[in-house]
Order: structure tokens, then C-alpha cells, then sequence
């Protein structure tokens, strides 16, 4: 047993906050939000030369086939910067291939930054049930033709390829005729309407009008995804309570440091015990968010997907818990200067928002725990 | 014991309910109802339809053109219009500073500046807080020297709300450095088009731009206004402070929210129900309106004793703990019924500018920053960590 | 609108707080509850002199007519004196013959002191709906047989008279086909299990088996009961919420004292600001539950049995939610005192704990309010 | 990074697992899993059985009678033996004096009492608190002054926990009076039969005599009872407080409570369906085991780097708050479970002494004193708010 990160890990990791630091500081990453495309090139292609891109892509495909667990320290880094890069988005989308064994040219690419992935999975009606779908797939002769529309697809205008979430049969609510494509935005029939986030990164709602795919577009098997987009989704989660974690550390450092330096009545504020017990309390949530992430980190690719499940919607439900408590608090613990633009306490607070409201919420992961078999079973 | 409304109270909300069915704009309403911005010129023509009612000062004397109100007639227009989802009356000149000329100013400056409150001719904005003054008040640094006939100002104020559309500032400022911190403090009222005056946009974390610094560059202000005598500033301070506190619950527009709470979350799906249907969804908006009912009870407590006692003491501080914590509540669950639909963020449609045509919809838009928004009522108007020792020590003797 | 008590109403609470002040204090209390009956004659002949058994009581009967808001003052000094007497059961026993009109001659006994009541609503699998009875009435030539158990009958076994919900028909959750009628325990069937209850009360399990009643044993009408146990339990909730607030209003202050005088690292305890904050929130709870008392005592009567149940849940939510949370809150600031039998704070906090779970949780009445057509109701 | 026990571990845990089996006796265990009160006897007799199988000093060194297990190992001994129903071994002899004893006593010292300690023939119990000194603990009075060859002790302690079956007491004692505070402090073995010593029972809020007051009154205690040097007791004190603390976690305990409340809410109807089926009540219990499961992660990163770094440090104080709340909420969740049917309390039912039977049952009956008790939990050993003054200070340097 042991908790701590490899050498290599914590190398990988300490290169990308270095990276970050002095390319991808505060004021930089204002000045791309509000630039016109929201996301920035340059700094796209540093994170590909730092090998981020290629970090969980198999070696077959030209990665470093990292785990979930190497990808949880990137993601801390990510969340510590408050990256508004498409990383999230096309490592999730990267997972769906990875897991399905497809489309190893589109992997290759991934690798080496050529290109971004973004999942459109979310529809108007389905909150947060990924099986809650009415886009519709259907066969033809030159392949499939797909018709619906997504939403908030997390940096679906940015992305040179969307993993599509379709149903070819069934009720709208069913696991059974579930199917996933891999879809090229520029195709005749896919409209695309892009605007910001609440967090500063970018979304798009899709239309998808009689779009003809070819065969190839199909990632794994036609109708019978749900498996694999249920596990592909935990994967998601992971990084996304990793990315949780590293802003909420990054949360508590400012937080303190400020409780430490600002002044009232003559006094360090952080001297005010209850202030003291507030950071106390967010400390152990932090600690013990960071160790539900962890026990996700490392069964995201359980074999037994009960084991996962709980882990991963355990990890969720601390996470978004946290997130809100130590978002509010550390707001709160600013005063004033708290909720203003210009410090970065209300960027983290905000992003902890989004993620909790990304991939299920904490009602949404605490249902699901307990309708897994395993709650009700008493030992 | 009788915690029933008397008729002629039940009579007057039917007339409040009436002029406000016929006067409050539809345009208003509409932002108000649906969390949008207001404008500077949304409040001005709500303050004019109210100062031609008569109903702005609705907590002054009748000598001073107030309404006269007993303590419940002003919690009643205060919960009908709130419900209503008519813009707050913004407190800077009607409610903070004209109490103080009225008790402390002189007659000069009682016959110039409250007509011009009442008639909405000034915007008002407070300049109280700095930069190294947080919940210390008392530590302010702004300097005023005298000079003749006038004052100079030096320094800098700071989360002066809507400072960008007004027409005068008061202010503390500090007349005499050498005295113990609140001894040395006059109370000063100072007109923004004076030279050497900046106001510079703070953007707060919704990005909407509601509060400014104001910073004081040799200032030259009439010593005529100057509000009673030098150096006494921090007594008019307090009782300010100490006054008409119970507005602060807003039980009304806490209310109109619950109702908005519950349309969304009936609209709101989740596994093809709504949201409100879902037990542990349900349990939450439940929990909150039982909060607001007592909330709303005692309120009533205090606002029936306001008359006959030293107007409202440590009470008001909760009153100010639970309003805002059930105002902050409404807010988040708000933004989780909405859900992902929260996530689109386009603060030209907050404002009106253009129309918000992406798929989250119109009700939902707004959520994520009023959400956002709200997390300042916890800090201002004395934090709420503030109030919980003003309750330990001033009810608990602690 | 006022909310202060009248002259009278307060002359009348002041001499009860007299008498138990200094007949029933804490010590007297002790040996009272570990006495062989676990009651006090002497104590209920003097409450019965002081008038607080004729308050509630029509004036035609002897009584006060005293109203729901009179009986909370009263209810008050109850839960202020941890007094154990079966005052609560007897005057929830009588509003059931005062809101029927029926059994004019045993409301006259309640005045004068001579008889107490209990109420047997409870069996093993209602929890906390009274509408879930199995117990059986049925008619026959001489009137009535009873057939069933109860259980937790509060001061059942100290009773001369018991009122017992008990179905003629329809399914066991029905509000159709509940009747009420009033039982002498002394019958042939009827059998009585008494024991003590964790906040020093007595109550028992009562068995009925072919109990024969007389036609005139019943209250109100057969079958159709329903609307009149829902009313009174409503009328039992306001008067347990007023003890409850008793309860509060004594533990606040004894901890408060206690804040005061305790020193620790050189200091009154109370200096700490955690602790400070801690005794601020208690506070706030109890003025939140005293406001919903003081509604639901001015709504227990109300012609709208909406506006009442609405009313009533609220406050049996917030005093069960501010009792839970002051009773461990008072007992953690007595630090170790504070889990010990022999201060007042322990006692205070079981019976806080065992008022929650009387007539209905947190949880319960939460519910119901839910299930309020007016919740769902947006305006 | 690897959260999988080893297979040497996997082995260790069988083989406990199947000892427990094999020895646990099956009265104790019933009374464990079903909240009964333990017996003196009850205690003495597991004692004995851990002390046949060597596995007593199980934080020991081999060198004194130990174990020699691993951190890991000792905690795969806490999880199984809580989660099988063991009664915990008492720490005042075993974790808490013989670490001492090990570390400051003498040859003789050891010689004597540790064998004693690992037989189960010495009942300890712990001479800190007194009634004037809680969290304070370094406010002792009880005088200890020097005589001869003795020390003639007097004064009160408190909360001394079951000292009515205690043959031996460690006592902090103070031996300079004109010393500051923690200077003047000793600590001394006390043999519980000397005359002048007096234990007075405190009964608890649910009627159980777990603690007494002890009264020192002269008593005479041969120097060679000393503890290490004269007025350095209190760094033996702290040595001991800083020692071994991922126990105070209790993961196996709470798992073992957390599948009771499952079964028992399973079985507790709640309008004729089971109430863990009741989603509001379902979501409390699961918040619940997400805790548990993101403590026993946060023991198991602690204890996993226990060997490698000088013991746990502030981390510790998470441990106890977090694994005291959860073993306080899920008493709470069995009340609230149980319902009407958690009012009957029959104390003689607790202690095994008589039958239960009314109506309740018998798996209902003990949680509300249950509930009551683990009250202390967040009180004793340095309250949870002691722990976070611990936490601002030795952690985040506030």
C-alpha cells in the first residue's frame, strides 16, 4: 500500500505546474477567455509538447498509456490553473476510443495534439441520465444517418471530431439501443452554436439534421454502447473530481494566505477562532475529497463495474459537497474582495459550481449509490 | 396574543396591491420576476411613479413628506412589493442618509437635499468602506483637512454600490488623525461632479458592474456640508446603523422567489418527473419555506414591537442571518433544479441587450449568476460572522 | 398584532413557574421518576388547584376554555420544569371529548383533577400514522368489542380512562372506517405492560382482547373519525412544540450560565468565539421554533384544516430540527458534565430527543407538508 | 500510488478473521452487535484469549511482549476485530501507561508491570482530568508531596473511566506547586487498593456507571511508583498523547455499526414499506458510507506512512473528528430508524440481566441509550473543537 506518486508521476505533474506558472498565469488566461475563440493555440500546443495529449493514450497509438491515477495529477494541475483548454474534453472524448479500441488513427492524432475531441451526450430533457436520449440513428446504405440535437457540449466549437451519443431503438430511457458515433462537425446537417460558460470555458448546443455518416463512424457496436459509455462517463467523472481537487487545494492556500496577511481590528483575521474552525473544516473536506478521488482514480477501470460505479459516484457526491462548501466558505472567508472578478477565488468557486453540475450532481451520484445492489444489501 | 393583521392593515395591502397592479411597468417587473439587470433608468422611473404616489419615504415623519406608516403598514408594502417583483427602493438617500440629516443635519441642508431624495432628482451612493476597512469601519483613513470655507479630501473609498450613476456621495472621513480611531471621524456630503473625483468599475463575480472604488484627489468640499458638528461623524454612523433594520429579512422578495423556486422546479425534468416531485428535491424546498415561515413570524415579532420600544436591537442581527441565508438558499437551489441548464453564461441577455436564443431557456439563463450574486448579502451590511457576535454579545452577554 | 402574552395569561404561567420552582425542582423531580409509580400525586393535585387542568377545559364543563396559545404558555413551564406528570396526556385526552362534544361528564372529572387520560393511537407497525390501525372495533348487541394492542401509550398504566383509535373497516391505511372511543382500563381483556421511557416518562403496551364496550363509549361517530384524531394529534403536536420550546429556552440558559462560569485556560469559556458563534445559532434556532410554535398554537384551531396542518408540520419540523440541534450542542458546551445524569442539560436533551419522536419527526412532517396540496401550489 | 493491500497482508487479515471466528465467544459478541453493555467479566475474559494468542501488545515491541506488527497490519486487527463484534481491548493499561512505562520506566518498572498488563492481572484506569481542568488539562491541582520514601498524595480526579474494577491508576500529580503550570507536574502508578482512596460513581445520560470520581485523601505511594524523573510528567503525558492515534478512527466499528443500521432499517417499516426504501431517509445513510468510505482512505494513507515518517501528526485530529461524527450520526440514523419504538427504556435489558419484553423489540431497545452515550465521543480525548484549534494551528499555521 502506499499513497504516495511515483517519481515519474510527481515529475510529470511538477513540469505542468512550472509550465502553467509562467505561461498560464491569472491575467494570461483572462486575456483568452475573453479573446474570440475563448481557448488559446499556443498554449494548446505547449500542453501537447509537455505530453499531456499523449499521456493516457495507449503506446500502440504513440501515448504513454498512463492510468487514471497518472491522469488524476494532471488533472490537479489542471484544476489548480483553472485551464479553460479543451484538455478535459478531448482526454474524456480520447476514452471513449481508448475503451472501445477504435479509431486508432483519431488516437494517434489525439497523441500529438493534432486534434481535439469533444462528447456530445447531453440532451435538453436528460439532465444528467446519459441514457436519457432521443437522438435517433438509423441505418442506410451508405451508413447511418443521425438526427437530434445536444447541449452544453463542453468545447464542441473547438473540437475537429464529436463523439455522438444516439439511440437506434427503444424507449428513451432504456440502457438497450444505445448507440455512440464519431462525428465530423463539418458535415452538412450539423449546426453549431457556441457560447461561454458560466466558469469561463466554452460549450455549444448542436443540431443534428440528417446527417449521413459513413460505416466507420461507429464506435464500438451498433445499439449496445451503453456499457461502454456508463464506464467511459465514470472515467469522465474521475478527472473531473481530480480537477476538483486541485482547485480546491489551490482554493485553500489563497484562503489562508489571505486569512493570514488581512487585517481587522488590529489583528491577522485568521486569528478570529472561528474563522480558525472554518478553515479546519474545509481542510477535512478537501482531505477527505481527496481520498474518495483517489479510491475513484484507482478503480475507474475495475473490472467488476459495481466496484467502480460506487467508487467513482461516491467521489462525485464528496467532491461536489466540497466543492460547495469550500467554494462558499472561501468566498465568505474574502469578504468583499471574495466576490469580485479580480481575484481567483471566485474563478475556483466557480468552477467547482460547473463540475458539480457536469456528469451528474451530487443528488444525481448519491440516487444512483444507492440503487446499487450493493446499499440495500446488508453483511 | 393576536397574530392576526387588523382590518384597516388587511385594507391598506388590498391598496398597496392595487397601486401596484396598476403602476409597477410591466418592463420591470419582467427583469425583476426573471433575475435580469436593472438599469439606472428602471430604478429612476420606479422611484418617480412612487415619489408621485407619495410613497418613497415610507419611513420618514410626515413633516419631512414621509408616508407616516405604522412599523406593520411598512412591512406590508415591503412584502407586497417584493412579492410583487418591484425593484427595492435603493436605500442611499431615502433609508441611510436622510435619517441622518433629518436628525443631525441642519435646516439648510434639511430643505435642499430631502426633497431631492424623495423626488429621485439625486442618486445617492455611501462612502463608508476602504480598502484596509473591512468590518473594522472605525479604521478609515480617508483624510479631510480644513482650508477656509472648505475641506479637502484625500483618499479612497471602496464597494461604493452604484457609484457610477450617482449624483452625491456621504462619507466618513477623518478630520482630526490624531484621535482615538472612531474620534476623529465627521460625516460628510459630497457632490461626484466635484474635481478630483474617479470612480473605477469593480467587477464582481457574476460580472455584472455594481459596485465602484471612488477615489479623493484634493477634493475641495463646502465645510456647508458638513452633517452637524466635526469629528462627531462616528455617532451618526451608528445610528444610522442602529435604524429601521427589519427591511433587511425581505420575507416579500424571499417569497416571490419560493414561488419562482417552485414554477421552475415543477417545470424542471428529472427521469421524466419534475424536479419537485423528487423526494430529497422536495425536501429541501420544504425545509426552506418552514425556515421562511418562522422567519416571517418573527419578523412580525419585531416589527409589532417596534413601535412601542427602542426600535429594533440585536434582533435585527437575526433577522439579517436567517433573511440572507434563506435568500442564498433559494438562489442554489434555483441553479440545482436548473441543473446543466444552468452552465450558458451570456451577460448581454442578463442586461437585456439581446435576446438569450441558446437551448438552456430564459428562466434558466439567469441562475448561475444570481446564485453568484448573492454570495455578497452574507458579507455586507456587517458579515453575518459580524452579526453572530453582536447576538453573543449584545443578547447573550458573552 | 401583538405578540405578548395578556396580563392574565402571564400571571397564570408566573404561578405555575412558582410552584414548580420551588415544589418541583430537580432533585424531587428525580425521586419522583424513581419512585414506584414514577409519578407524583401530590404534584397533580397541585396542578390541578393552580387551574392548569381546568384551563383548556369548556366553562360549561368547569374549565377555562382556555385556547391552544393559553395551553402554550402553560406547556412551556411543563417543558421547563422536566415535569413528568401526565399532564400532556391527559389534556391531549381531553381535546378529543372538547372537539366532539361528547363525554361531558369526564371533561368535568379532567377539570377538577380527578381523572387523567392517555391516548392509545400507536401500534407497532403505524410509526407515525395514526391512520395505520389494525386494532378492530366491532358492534354487537351490547355495543362495541375491541380487539387489538397498543403500544408507547404515554402514562397509559397512570389513566383512569383511554381514548383508542381502532378501525370498524376498510384496508389498514384508509382514513375511511376509524372510530374513537374511550376505554376504562379496569375492564376484563384489557391488559397493561408499564415501563419508563428515556426522558424519565411512563408509558406502556396495551393489549385488548374481546374487550366488551358499552354503546356509549364512543366519541364523535363510528367510522368516520378520521378528521377529528387528525385535529386533535394536530392540537397534542402544538402543546409537545410548546414544550419543546420550554425545554429550549431553560437548556440555553442553563448553558449559557454554565458559558459563563467555566473556566478553562484562564478564562470563562465563553470568551471563546467558536463557542460564542455556537450559543448565537441555538439562539437563532429557538426564536425560529418559538415563531412556528406560536403560529401553529394561533392556527390549532382554524376552520381551514390546511392552513393548520401546514401550520402545525412546520413547527414539528423546525422544534424537532432546533431540539436535535441545541440538545447536543448544550451537551457538547457542558463538555463532560454535559453527558452526565446529573445536570439538568441531559434531561433537557431526552426529552427534546423523545419529543421528536412523539406524534410524528422531523422527517414525518416534513412529509406531510410536502404532501400539503398547497406545496406544489406555485403562485 | 497503490491502495491494494499486499498479499502478506491479504494472508495476515484470513488469519485474523479466522481467530476471530475460532475465539470470539459468542455472548460477548452478541452483546457488541446489539448495543448491550459490557460486563467486567466480559472484558477480562476477551483479554485473556488475546493474551493466549500474544496478540495484546499488539503496538508493542517484541523485545516487551509485542507483536511487532506493521502499521497496516494493527489496522487490519482494529477493522476485523471492530467489524466482528470484539470488544475493544481497554487502553488504559495496553496503549496508554505501557507506552510510558516503555519508554521512561525503569528496569524494575517494566520488569513488574508490563507482563501484568499483557496477562489482563492489572485492571488500569487514567488519573488526568480533574473536575476544575477539562480541555485544560495542564490546571491539575492534586498535590503530591514528598515524604520519605513516599509520596503522600491528595486531591480529586475525574471522568476516570470504569475505575470501580481498576487495580491500578496513572496518575498526573503535581509535586512543585511554585512551578508554572506544566513544570511542576509528575507522573505516578497507583495501586487503587491504598487506603485514602475513594471511587464515587458518575452516572451517565443513559444510566450507565462508566466513569467515577476518585478521591485522594493522604494516600501514601513509594517513590519507586515514580514514572521517570520528578516534575517531568508532563512530557510523558504528551509523548503519550501524540502516541499510536489512527486507532481512535474505529473503520471496522462504524463499518460493523453502519450494516446494522442497513439491516435494522430494512426490517423497521415505514408506511408498510422498509425505511431504508424511503429515499429522504436512504440519501442520510448514504451520505453516511460515502464518509466512512473517504475515512477509511484518509486512515489508510495515514497509516500507510506511519512506519515511514515520526508518527501521525495533526492528522490525527481529522481521524478523530471525522470518525466521531460518523459513529455519533449513524446513533442517530438507529434512533431515527427505530422511531416510537426507541422510547422504552429498560436500563436492567441493557445489562443482560432480564428479558425485554414489550413491544419494541429487542434490536431497538438499547439505541436510544446508544445514541445518548456516544454523545462523550466528541468530548473526551480532546474535544473536537480542542482538535481543530490543533488543526488551525499545527496545520495551517493560524
Amino acid at each position: 500500500m502506499d499513497f504516495e506518486y511515483s517519481q515519474e508521476q510527481q515529475q510529470f505533474t511538477d513540469s505542468i505546474r512550472r509550465w502553467a506558472e509562467s505561461n498560464y498565469d491569472f491575467e494570461s488566461r483572462k486575456q483568452i477567455i475573453y479573446s474570440d475563440t475563448g481557448v488559446s493555440n499556443k498554449a494548446w500546443n505547449a500542453m501537447a509538447e509537455l505530453g499531456m495529449t499523449a499521456l493516457p493514450v495507449p503506446e500502440e497509438q504513440g501515448g504513454f498509456a498512463g492510468s487514471a491515477v497518472d491522469m488524476m495529477g494532471v488533472m490537479q494541475e489542471i484544476g489548480r490553473s483553472l485551464c479553460v483548454e479543451p484538455y478535459f474534453a478531448t482526454m474524456f472524448g480520447a476514452e471513449f476510443l481508448a475503451a472501445s479500441h477504435s479509431h486508432a488513427d483519431v488516437l494517434e492524432q489525439v497523441a500529438s495534439g493534432e486534434i481535439k475531441l469533444a462528447c456530445a451526450l447531453n440532451e435538453k430533457q436528460s439532465r444528467y441520465e446519459l441514457n436519457n436520449i432521443t437522438t435517433s440513428v438509423t441505418a442506410n446504405a451508405s451508413g447511418f444517418v443521425l438526427n437530434g440535437n445536444k447541449t452544453t457540449v463542453l468545447h464542441g466549437a473547438q473540437a475537429q471530431l464529436l463523439i455522438v451519443s444516439a439511440r437506434s431503438n427503444a424507449a428513451s430511457r432504456a440502457a438497450d439501443g444505445i448507440s455512440l458515433l464519431l462525428v465530423d462537425p463539418s458535415l452538412a446537417g450539423v449546426t453549431i452554436k457556441n457560447y461561454r460558460t458560466l466558469d469561463g470555458l466554452q460549450a455549444s448546443d448542436i443540431e443534428f439534421k440528417n446527417v449521413q455518416l459513413s460505416t466507420g463512424s461507429i464506435i464500438g457496436e451498433m445499439g449496445t454502447a451503453w456499457e461502454l459509455l456508463d464506464a467511459v462517463s465514470d472515467y469522465g467523472v474521475t478527472l473531473l473530481c481530480a480537477e476538483a481537487v486541485g482547485c480546491m487545494e489551490a482554493l485553500i492556500a489563497a484562503t489562508l494566505e489571505y486569512l493570514k496577511t488581512r487585517q481587522q481590528f488590529g489583528t491577522p483575521i485568521g486569528k478570529f477562532q472561528v474563522l480558525q474552525h472554518r478553515m479546519a473544516d474545509m481542510l477535512i473536506e478537501l482531505e477527505q475529497a481527496k481520498s474518495l478521488t483517489t479510491l475513484a482514480a484507482s478503480k475507474a477501470h475495475a473490472s467488476d463495474a459495481q466496484e467502480r460505479r460506487k467508487a467513482v459516484s461516491a467521489a462525485k457526491v464528496k467532491v461536489g459537497q466540497a466543492g460547495k462548501f469550500i467554494g462558499q466558505q472561501a468566498v465568505q472567508l474574502h469578504g468583499g474582495m471574495g466576490v469580485t472578478n479580480e481575484l481567483a477565488a471566485a474563478h475556483y468557486f466557480k468552477r467547482l459550481t460547473t463540475i458539480d453540475l457536469t456528469l451528474g450532481d451530487v443528488d444525481h451520484h448519491l440516487a444512483r449509490f444507492i440503487a446499487l445492489p450493493d446499499f440495500a444489501k446488508a453483511a | 396574543m393576536d397574530l392576526n393583521y387588523s382590518p384597516q392593515d388587511e385594507q391598506f395591502r388590498a391598496e398597496v396591491r392595487q397601486f401596484l397592479t396598476q403602476n409597477l411597468p410591466a418592463d420591470i417587473q419582467h427583469k425583476v420576476l426573471n433575475h435580469l439587470r436593472l438599469e439606472k433608468d428602471d430604478h429612476l422611473r420606479w422611484h418617480k411613479i412612487l415619489a408621485k404616489q407619495g410613497w418613497v419615504g415610507n419611513a420618514w415623519p410626515v413633516e419631512f413628506g414621509g408616508t407616516g406608516w405604522t412599523p406593520v403598514q411598512r412591512h406590508i408594502w415591503n412584502e407586497e412589493s417584493g412579492l410583487a417583483g418591484s425593484p427595492r427602493i435603493l436605500p442611499f438617500g431615502v433609508s441611510m442618509v436622510a435619517p441622518v440629516i433629518m436628525k443631525f443635519g441642519n435646516k439648510a441642508q434639511q430643505d435642499y437635499y430631502l426633497p431631492r431624495i424623495l423626488s429621485g432628482e439625486d442618486w445617492w451612493c455611501q462612502g463608508y468602506s476602504e480598502p484596509g476597512s473591512g468590518s473594522d469601519l472605525a479604521s478609515l483613513k480617508t483624510r479631510a483637512e480644513r482650508d477656509g470655507d472648505y475641506y479637502v479630501v484625500n483618499g479612497q473609498k471602496t464597494w461604493t454600490t452604484l457609484a457610477q450613476h450617482a449624483d452625491t456621495i456621504f462619507c466618513l472621513v477623518r478630520t482630526d488623525p490624531t484621535a482615538r480611531k472612531q474620534a476623529g471621524i465627521s460625516f460628510l456630503l459630497i457632490d461626484m461632479k466635484t474635481p478630483g473625483i474617479t470612480v473605477r468599475p469593480i467587477i464582481m463575480l457574476d460580472e455584472e458592474h455594481e459596485v465602484n472604488e471612488v477615489f479623493f484627489d484634493n477634493v475641495k468640499v463646502p465645510v456647508a456640508n458638513l452633517i452637524g458638528e466635526e469629528n462627531m461623524g462616528w455617532t451618526y454612523a451608528k445610528y444610522l446603523l442602529g435604524h429601521e433594520r427589519t427591511g433587511i429579512a425581505d420575507i416579500g422578495s424571499s417569497k416571490r422567489e419560493l414561488n419562482f423556486l417552485k414554477k421552475f422546479a415543477l417545470a424542471q425534468q428529472k427521469n421524466d418527473a419534475p424536479i419537485l416531485a423528487d423526494p430529497h428535491f422536495a425536501a429541501k424546498v420544504a425545509n426552506l419555506e418552514i425556515d421562511l415561515m418562522a422567519l416571517e413570524v418573527t419578523l412580525l415579532k419585531v416589527v409589532s414591537t417596534e413601535g412601542k420600544q427602542k426600535g429594533p436591537g440585536p434582533e435585527a442581527s437575526i433577522l439579517k442571518i436567517k433573511g440572507t441565508e434563506i435568500q442564498q438558499k433559494l438562489t442554489e437551489l434555483m441553479l440545482e433544479a436548473a441543473g446543466p441548464a444552468g452552465l450558458p453564461f451570456d451577460p448581454a441577455y442578463l442586461s437585456g441587450k439581446q435576446a438569450h436564443s441558446i437551448s438552456a431557456g430564459d428562466d434558466a439563463a439567469p441562475l448561475a449568476g444570481t446564485y453568484f450574486n448573492f454570495r455578497k448579502t452574507s458579507i455586507y451590511g456587517g458579515s453575518n460572522e459580524i452579526q453572530k457576535n453582536i447576538i453573543a454579545q449584545m443578547m447573550l452577554g458573552l
